[in-house]
């Protein structure tokens, strides 16, 4: 039957049933990874981010509550220019992260 | 110059103010109403951000004050100042003279109840960092049984208008780093959280422990305040948050949460306080002179505070300050 | 659950309840929607308990529906509700008690702000003097028609004929308890229990023989909200949210769902019917729903009143499974009779969720 | 001696081994050119007739594969093991054979048709047992020998005990590479003593000897004494590996000696874990086929192209891990449909155009230098990302994704077309690899900011003072090995200051670890690069260090003692108003 509304589906990220595959494996080769402090520099040095929503403090919490295909689909933004890397506070290796969640 | 200092407090500003007044040749006199010295430091098992055991530090200050005349289980009840000094009633009807007055009453842990949203009292697997220090200490607590996720609540009755401290309790952050690591050196199968609003690591080695906690111990910080708990069908916990950085609401079960409880005033020393005349700062806290150079004073000349009784504060904080106020004892003892 | 920490919660939030001599004022919403409950509330507490409860055929919606679908501003909600406290005081009553848990909130709001902000108070005693030439006055007592169930819980327990007891089981009953948003969740000194663990209708439940659950979305909104459903496109919204707080009971297989406000029935009650026409999932055993029911229906039902006459079935979840657990005896044929004796009628019965 | 046998049962080891070694490599040689993609091919066919490539050919066939020229040149000890072997036996070969045709062969015995094709075949490698030799040709042989052995010699020096030779680290060798190495070691002390005293056990030994090496070559490191021949065909045809496995990149793979002198070049090599990821042991992971670990060592690779320019055998390293790089399935499918909307507000006029590049944008310094030193010279100029713009494509590039880094250049390439410009100055090295390589900017001269600034200087346009600053410069490496960038900015310096020398300049100059191109360094590892490179450029006690790459400058910057400027800043300092 056509009420005119439906359920809406529930904005909560459900950490319980999140799945981590993929932040797993980024983890073990990039154990920095877990070392982020969400300080936004990667996103505000960002070249791809000067014109798009791109921003890989962002990506990386995608990764980690579920949203792999935003993450995926982000990324496409990316010009792997590196400069995100080079001004990273904690020194990960964000372009290879970048890479290794297409891989 | 054997001038009797009475100091309110056994803790550790207390005892490191005893410490130094003996040396230099004042007759110190520590009355500490629990039945021990030592204060909330001898009920902690490590201390961060280099893991030290508390006990080392404790029991080196205890040493040094083997000498110092001590009254345990043991109130000021009452006091009078006079042109020679103040004149001290103990609970244990003993009367005491004394040339100046050190307040090192120290803080009382926020009451983690009144926080009802976090249902500590009301749900088992609700405790505080407290509790979690004694399960380090002591190895057994009913509430962690091989807990596989454990979350912690910072600034739990800190910057927090609806209970009346909006002030910083300042050490919480590092401790809950501190006992978010140590939680898994205990269950490295576990999975850490903490829910943080601003990771405030200002000391020394600090920032170094951060960087631990995330790196070699995998704890996962979250930034938002855990907003509500309840229990779910096993007991377990239920907790909601915003991940602010993620800009979503966040849902997930909990065996165990701990709430990083924040310092508050010790408000047993209200009336003595009252009667020396010292105030209390926006914070509750008692009000020294100034935050720079008057921080041992009050506006009560011969009254003098040292560590948390002021402001929350760090134990290199406190002992810092026990030694400054034995300096600025000693100064008005031979100006007199 | 410590039950002892729930227990020193709720002795930290006691109020205030004057014995006897109330002034009652209606609900605008639940005498379209439950026109028994009232009637049973009045009856109740008038004949039963033996209380002075008066009506003033005078008063009004205390305004809160316009004001919280933001058609009137506070100003003129004030002087509505002034005039309500002016009939109270020309009818000789001090004790305030209102039916419904948004004119609770309201009134509290109102009563908190006039003393907050006394020039406010002093504008809307100007207004309603222009308006209505009427004494500006103040309750000594405000209190909500639940409230009153509360504090005589147990003289209603005294003469209970059908404790909320499983007789084929002999277990209590399991009841889910929820409390209108607006009666402590602005004002949690304002309630029996405080907000976060409300003891009001807990209370009742546990008086008259049930067990309460206690369940992960306990504090969520039923999902009434008047912005939310008075726009069709956003009633959606407004299921979800009940249709999370199912979600999170289902687990527990409550009997039933006791509740204080207007809306919360209701949406419980109706949406349960439109989540299973939508996804085919009802919430009860064997295709029923759970029967969500205001308090003084509850409090009918154990002293013994009819069902039909405690018009349980104008719900959309069939009650016949509920009274037959607590052994209420009933006659299905008098399900659809009016008052007169005229059969009204069976409704079209839906789809998915099962009626008897 | 033997004078009437002309054939013994020793000598089919040697018949045996040579059948399969011919065999292998004439197909090897087939499959090889067959990989090639057509147009390859058809370059390769061309560049074989006509005669520049033809007399290149030549000239390397001898100068790299016999005398081994290149490394005369870097380590004369080396040189002269290489070229002692391989000339020695190489003339060996060609005197045995000359005496076959000039001396009357295989006397009293008339020997025709196949049987005489198949006693030609062994008849020189065994001629002593079966034939008498004239003097000279008896001395020439001996002389080839013993040549051959004192190359052997240096050889078993150089496995005890490598840095009597000049060399840090060799490559570590399997089983087999050992096994084929002891063969080759032993095969001309047997032959010796064999032809000296004609103990029948040696020529058996001897012939075994050969056997083992030539079916243990395809498989080993020796493989690359006939593919080099083919290498060096391939390179002067101007032909570039498409897939790190097939073709021409096979021919490279097998071409590679296992030299290991690139593990000492590698800047990587610094930490000894690191020299792992060399190229030398790319090489032999691709002829392995060990594709995981060969696309980890293309990844971690820096791309600075030192292992390139040391090589012996010119193999092109770097290329084939960027085409391995782009072997590997990321699934990124780059979506750079926002550019389209991206517009500059450069006017159109003939203006020279500035382009900073991302990486500069980090470098504020280096754009208000580049600004100065413009208007200071009266150039007119706009500036096309001041606000910032878009990546140049080269790290994307990097990443083996052409295809995605197209857009960007297509973008690049038409806003600085619309400006209308003649000449683009660019700051980065990184963008100033993939402008000139890649980029499609006809009429229009494409310059890195060190030859423009020489050029302004040299015009007289910009007047600059001389200090007494002594400048040491580092050459990055996108703009020295890869474009042979490496005068214009000493000449700059030497206008400005005292320009003093590092230890390794120009093509030897060390990577600032920095680099783009390494996707696994971590920042350890990479500090430790910039530490060795920092200690290398400061062997003269210079008071500044100077690059003329935003990322050097940014990498140095961490680690140096000394400050540590971009060219265009020191110029700037210097400008006479």
């Amino acid at each position: 039957m056509d009420f005119g509304f439906c359920l809406s589906p529930s904005s909560h990220v459900k950490m319980d049933s999140v799945d981590l595959t993929t932040f797993n494996r980024l983890k073990e080769t990039n154990p920095d990874i877990n070392t982020c402090i969400a300080c936004g520099s990667c996103t505000a040095t960002c070249t791809a981010g000067n014109f798009t929503e791109m921003s890989f403090r962002r990506l990386l919490l995608m990764l980690q509550r579920g949203k792999e295909d935003e993450a995926k689909k982000m990324i496409q933004r990316c010009m792997l220019c590196g400069k995100c890397t080079l001004v990273c506070p904690r020194g990960i290796n964000i372009r290879k992260i970048l890479l290794d969640i297409t891989r | 110059m054997k001038e009797n200092i009475l100091i309110i407090g056994g803790g550790a500003a207390g005892m490191e103010a005893a410490t130094q007044l003996q040396k230099m040749g004042l007759t110190p006199i520590i009355v500490e109403k629990s039945e021990q010295l030592g204060g909330h430091v001898a009920q902690w098992d490590r201390l961060f951000p280099a893991f030290h055991p508390a006990k080392d530090v404790v029991e080196k200050m205890l040493n040094q004050v083997k000498d110092v005349k001590t009254y345990l289980n043991t109130e000021v009840t009452d006091i009078q100042r006079d042109d020679n000094g103040f004149h001290a009633t103990l609970s244990n009807n003993e009367k005491i003279d004394a040339k100046a007055v050190i307040l090192a009453t120290g803080f009382d842990i926020f009451k983690a109840e009144r926080k009802q949203e976090y249902g500590y009292g009301i749900y088992n697997n609700v405790m505080t960092s407290v509790e979690l220090e004694k399960f380090f200490r002591t190895g057994h607590d009913a509430r962690i049984n091989n807990p596989k996720k454990i979350g912690f609540v910072h600034c739990v009755g800190a910057r927090d208008v609806k209970v009346c401290n909006t002030y910083c309790s300042k050490v919480c952050c590092t401790t809950a780093l501190k006992q978010a690591c140590e939680i898994k050196e205990v269950f490295p199968d576990a999975e850490v959280y903490t829910f943080y609003m601003d990771l405030r690591m200002f000391g020394p080695g600090y920032e170094d422990l951060y960087l631990k906690t995330q790196k070699d111990f995998d704890v996962k910080c979250v930034r938002g305040r855990v907003c509500e708990v309840s229990e779910d069908m096993d007991g377990k916990l239920v907790i909601k948050a915003e991940d602010t950085l993620f800009g979503k609401p966040l849902k997930m079960t909990l065996d165990v949460l701990v709430l990083m409880c924040a310092m508050e005033k010790n408000k047993s020393i209200d009336a003595i306080q009252q009667k020396l005349g010292v105030a209390n700062n926006t914070d509750g806290f008692m009000q020294n002179q100034d935050m720079y150079l008057g921080m041992n004073t009050t506006a009560q000349d011969g009254v003098f505070v040292a560590g948390a009784c002021t402001a929350p504060k760090s134990l290199p904080d406190t002992i810092g300050e026990a030694r400054s106020v034995a300096t600025q004892v000693f100064n008005y003892i031979n100006n007199k | 659950m410590i039950v002892e920490g729930k227990q020193k919660i709720w002795a930290d939030y006691q109020k205030d309840i004057p014995d006897d001599h109330y002034f009652y004022v209606r609900s605008c919403i639940r005498q379209g929607f439950w026109p028994a409950s009232e009637v049973t509330f009045l009856d109740i507490v008038r004949n039963k308990l033996g209380k002075d409860f008066y009506e003033n055929a005078y008063h009004t919606t205390c305004g809160g529906i316009a004001y919280h679908s933001d058609s009137i501003p506070q100003e003129t909600a004030m002087t509505i509700i002034a005039r309500q406290f002016a009939l109270m005081k020309e009818s000789g009553y001090e004790n305030y008690v209102c039916s419904c848990i948004t004119s609770f909130g309201l009134y509290t709001e109102t009563l908190e702000t006039w003393h907050e902000f006394p020039e406010l108070e002093a504008k809307i005693r100007q207004y309603l003097w222009d308006s209505c030439k009427k004494e500006f006055a103040k309750p000594k007592y405000l209190a909500h028609a639940s409230d009153m169930i509360y504090k005589f819980r147990f003289d209603i327990a005294k003469q209970m004929k059908f404790p909320l007891v499983n007789v084929k089981t002999g277990k209590p009953l399991k009841v889910v308890e929820h409390i209108g948003c607006h009666y402590s969740k602005m004002f949690p000194s304002k309630g029996f229990g405080g907000a976060e663990y409300p003891h009001v209708l807990v209370g009742m439940v546990e008086a008259w023989g049930g067990e309460v659950v206690d369940y992960p979305e306990r504090r969520q909104c039923c999902g009434f909200g008047f912005r939310q459903y008075f726009v069709q496109a956003n009633r959606g919204y407004s299921e979800s949210n009940t249709h999370k707080k199912f979600e999170s009971m289902e687990p527990y297989e409550p009997d039933l769902i006791i509740t204080n406000c207007p809306g919360c029935p209701y949406f419980l009650d109706r949406w349960q019917y439109v989540i299973a026409e939508q996804t085919g999932k009802t919430y009860g055993k064997d295709g029923y729903g759970i029967p969500a029911l205001t308090y003084e229906e509850v409090a009918g039902l154990v002293m013994g009143y009819d069902p039909w006459d405690l018009g349980l079935q104008v719900h959309q979840v069939a009650i016949e499974p509920l009274l037959e657990k607590m052994g209420i005896p009933y006659d299905p044929k008098k399900k659809y009779q009016g008052l007169n004796g005229k059969d009204l009628g069976m409704p079209q019965c839906p789809m998915h969720i099962k009626s008897v | 001696m033997n004078s009437q046998i002309i054939f013994h049962p020793f000598v089919l080891p040697f018949v045996l081994g040579m059948a399969f070694v011919l065999t292998y490599c004439v197909v090897g040689l087939i499959r090889v050119i067959a990989q090639l993609p057509k147009d390859d091919r058809k370059k390769f066919w061309r560049s074989l007739v006509t005669p520049k490539t033809a007399w290149a050919n030549i000239r390397d066939l001898f100068g790299d594969c016999l005398f081994h020229v290149k490394i005369w040149k870097r380590n004369p000890v080396l040189g002269y093991m290489h070229s002692a072997i391989a000339f020695g036996w190489f003339m060996i070969i060609v005197i045995g054979h000359i005496m076959l045709f000039t001396l009357k062969p295989l006397q009293g015995v008339e020997v025709e048709g196949m049987a005489r094709t198949f006693t030609n075949f062994y008849y020189p490698i065994f001629y002593k047992f079966f034939a008498t030799e004239t003097p000279v040709f008896a001395f020439l042989m001996d002389f080839f020998l013993l040549m051959i052995i004192s190359g052997i010699l240096i050889a078993v020096v150089k496995k005890i005990h490598s840095k009597i030779v000049g060399v840090k680290r060799v490559t570590k060798f399997g089983f087999a590479d050992n096994m084929i190495r002891f063969a080759l070691w032993t095969i001309f002390p047997f032959r010796l003593i064999a032809e000296k005293t004609n103990i029948m056990a040696f020529w058996w030994l001897y012939s075994i000897d050969l056997l083992i090496f030539m079916c243990m070559l395809p498989f080993t490191r020796y493989m690359h004494i006939p593919t080099e021949a083919l290498f060096i065909l391939l390179r002067h045809a101007g032909i570039k590996p498409s897939d790190p496995r097939k073709g021409y990149a096979l021919a490279q793979i097998y071409s590679c000696p296992s030299c290991g002198l690139c593990i000492d070049a590698c800047p990587m090599s610094v930490n000894d874990k690191n020299s792992g990821n060399t190229s030398a042991y790319f090489m032999k992971k691709l002829r392995n086929g060990d594709k995981e670990e060969a696309q980890r060592i293309a990844e971690t690779c820096m791309q600075c192209g030192k292992c390139v320019e040391v090589c012996p055998v010119s193999i092109e390293s770097c290329d084939i891990k960027m085409s391995q790089r782009a072997a590997v399935p990321y699934e990124i499918h780059s979506d750079h449909s926002y550019l389209d909307v991206i517009s500059t507000e450069a006017e159109k006029s003939s203006k020279v155009l500035y382009f900073a590049g991302c990486m500069t944008q980090l470098t504020p310094k280096i754009m208000r230098a580049m600004k100065k030193i413009m208007t200071a010279a009266g150039e007119e100029y706009q500036f096309l990302d001041e606000n910032g713009g878009i990546c140049c494509g080269r790290p994307m590039l990097l990443s083996g994704k052409t295809a995605e880094a197209q857009a960007m250049i297509e973008k690049n390439t038409e806003l600085i077309k619309q400006s209308g410009t003649t000449k683009l100055v660019l700051s980065c090295p990184i963008c100033y690899k993939v402008f000139k390589e890649e980029y499609h900017l006809e009429g229009i001269e494409i310059q890195h900011h060190t030859q423009y600034i020489d050029e302004l200087v040299k015009s007289g346009k910009l007047k600059v003072n001389k200090n007494d600053v002594n400048y040491v410069y580092h050459d990055p490496c996108e703009l020295g090995r890869a474009f042979g960038v490496y005068d214009e900015p000493r000449e700059v310096l030497e206008n400005v200051g005292n320009l003093c020398k590092a230890k390794s300049e120009k093509e030897l100059s060390i990577c600032c670890g920095g680099s783009l191109g390494s996707f696994n360094l971590t920042q350890k590892e990479r500090d430790e690069i910039t530490e060795n490179s920092v200690n290398d450029l400061m062997f003269n006690n210079p008071d500044e260090i100077v690059t003329a790459c935003p990322l050097c400058l940014k990498t140095f910057a961490r680690k140096s003692p000394v400050k540590v400027k971009d060219i265009a800043e020191v110029v700037e300092s210097q400008i006479i108003n």
